[in-house]
């Protein structure tokens, strides 16, 4: 593969954070100027090319992949049409990270999803699923939310403690050898 | 500590028979009964002398096994033309091996599709895509947020170096009052203040601040509060009645 | 701008949630049969494209813009997190098995595995690989299990059809009168 399919592919990996040409670099093992170079021409020919949909923005020190403005209003469109699932994978995401680490705040959370994350908690909120529960003591107060008698309504949960565990469980529990057990060692003694 | 690790490994009974006949080079519709029980056992007690757990499932298999050794070891009672009515033990392990080593070998091509996966990496969805339906009945199960879940555990979040090296553009108070336009368009239901502020970097809460307060004069949004020191509360469309 | 430019960034800012062939018509105001195929000779392009990242997946019914293969190590190169665990040998099976079978019952999982499948389940339905789909008409109405779209996800499936085919070796002649005379026994039987 060539180098700028692998900027295309961290570059689209990395989502709104974005790499710096030093990282690109570090990967590449090329020098942070031939990374600069490359991403420019990568850059130019994105918005020369009318069939490509996205665009290299530097942004501070960072190189992003964006959606080109030309075609904001389709996005707003999609955004529009309600998801064919009643929930989002965002509102989804942002619903099992705060009922997993509740109370939480929405930095906690955008750290936790890598994006941001004010609309999917509005709409969580609007949907009585999760609520603001006190604020949190650090800089700036942030909300902290936690999950409603709503939330394990609509998924049918007695309590928070029925929220199935998230990793495996190695199987570590012992499992009894039986009554059989006993008998079956007679059996071959016999 | 290999052979430990080797027995521990078994899926159960019929994975270790699976075992043994691979072992053997026998053949699963023709299992001679005496040997592979001897085999079996001789597993079974391995795990006990190793204090391992011992299912009590491979007992109940050793069981049927001993039962099918002592029949083989009875002279044949049948009549040729009789063969089989007789319910034939091995018949009835056979097919169950078969069986089982179907999906032991569905499980091994999941498996190469599932490493396979693990190698493509996407983006988290866009923030403001899809997140405005709050209307209607939900039909939603806990299954649907594990997946998502794991959906976005799969996804590669990539280092950033520290932010202390980072220098912030200049932006200017036009281009936050577009910004901010298009925040509150995509929003739809009035945003907290607070949320306008994208930045906790001094020269841009300034800027938006005054992004803010242009929009307002210019009558492009509205800002409401319900009471005093209650939250602020903005939304667009303050010129379009 | 095209379509095709559309479609790009409608699929890049969907992200991991994916696009129906139906959402993007909607977007586009074209037919689903249009956009299928545009979707279909844009992945085309974009799998001989050496200078291109990225990759156009169907799984289940969505389609979703993934990094190649091919970049994978550099990817993970950056990546703060280790891959995800595989799922173990157990989890697999049960997961075949249902896949296979659903909607099904664990006794009948257990029943064709011969060992008791409590804990994979419970694995798999924590990791959304499979969900409950009511109870079966039988004693102690027992639960039944499917599997789920992230299931198609994980495994790379257009749908359940595309499940890769049992093993046909044991359709030996020896098989085929195991189960004629199964017939033949349940024959007598009535």
């Amino acid at each position: 593969m060539t180098n700028e399919s692998i900027i295309e592919s961290l570059l689209f990996a990395a989502g709104d954070e974005g790499l710096t040409a030093g990282q690109i670099a570090a990967v590449l093992e090329i020098s942070v100027q031939d990374v600069q170079s490359l991403v420019e021409k990568m850059a130019e020919l994105l918005r020369k090319d009318h069939s490509r949909g996205v665009m290299i923005t530097l942004y501070g020190a960072e190189y992003r992949l964006m959606t080109k403005k030309e075609n904001a209003e389709f996005i707003q469109k999609l955004a529009e049409k309600p998801s064919p699932k009643t929930l989002s994978q965002a509102a989804l995401e942002t619903l099992a990270i705060i009922a997993y680490n509740q109370p939480i705040t929405r930095i906690e959370v955008e750290e936790i999803r890598g994006v941001k994350t004010e609309r999917p908690i509005a709409t969580l909120a609007a949907r009585g699923l999760i609520e603001e529960a006190g604020r949190a003591d650090a800089p700036g107060r942030p909300i902290l939310y936690v999950t409603t008698s709503e939330f394990l309504d609509v998924f049918q949960l007695k309590g928070l403690n029925e929220l199935p565990p998230l990793s495996e469980e190695e199987a570590s529990a012992q499992q009894e050898a039986d009554l059989f057990f006993g008998r079956f060692e007679e059996a071959l003694e016999e | 500590m290999e052979y430990k690790v080797k027995i521990d490994s078994f899926e159960g009974p019929l994975d270790l028979l699976l075992h043994l006949i691979n072992q053997l080079e026998i053949d699963i519709y023709d299992i001679p009964a005496a040997e592979i029980t001897n085999q079996y056992l001789s597993y079974v007690n391995t795990m006990q002398q190793l204090e391992l757990d011992v299912a009590s499932e491979y007992l109940v298999m050793a069981a049927t096994l001993i039962a099918m050794k002592s029949r083989s070891l009875l002279p044949d009672h049948t009549e040729e033309d009789d063969e089989f009515y007789e319910e034939d033990p091995r018949e009835e392990l056979t097919r169950r091996l078969v069986e089982y080593k179907k999906y032991k070998e569905a499980a091994e091509k999941l498996h190469v599709l599932e490493e396979e996966r693990t190698m493509f990496f996407s983006r988290p969805p866009s923030d403001h895509l899809f997140a405005s339906n709050v209307e209607g009945p939900l039909h939603v199960s806990i299954y649907d947020m594990l997946g998502a879940f794991q959906k976005m555990m799969r996804r590669k979040k990539l280092a950033i170096p520290p932010k202390a090296t980072v220098r912030r553009e200049e932006v200017s108070v036009e281009t936050r009052m577009k910004a901010l336009r298009e925040k509150l368009r995509f929003s739809k239901e009035p945003m907290l203040f607070e949320e306008l502020f994208d930045s906790n970097e001094r020269n841009e809460l300034v800027v938006s601040f005054l992004a803010i307060l242009e929009l307002m004069k210019q009558n492009e949004i509205k800002i409401l509060q319900k009471g005093n020191f209650a939250k602020l509360y903005v939304m667009s469309g303050g010129n379009e009645k």
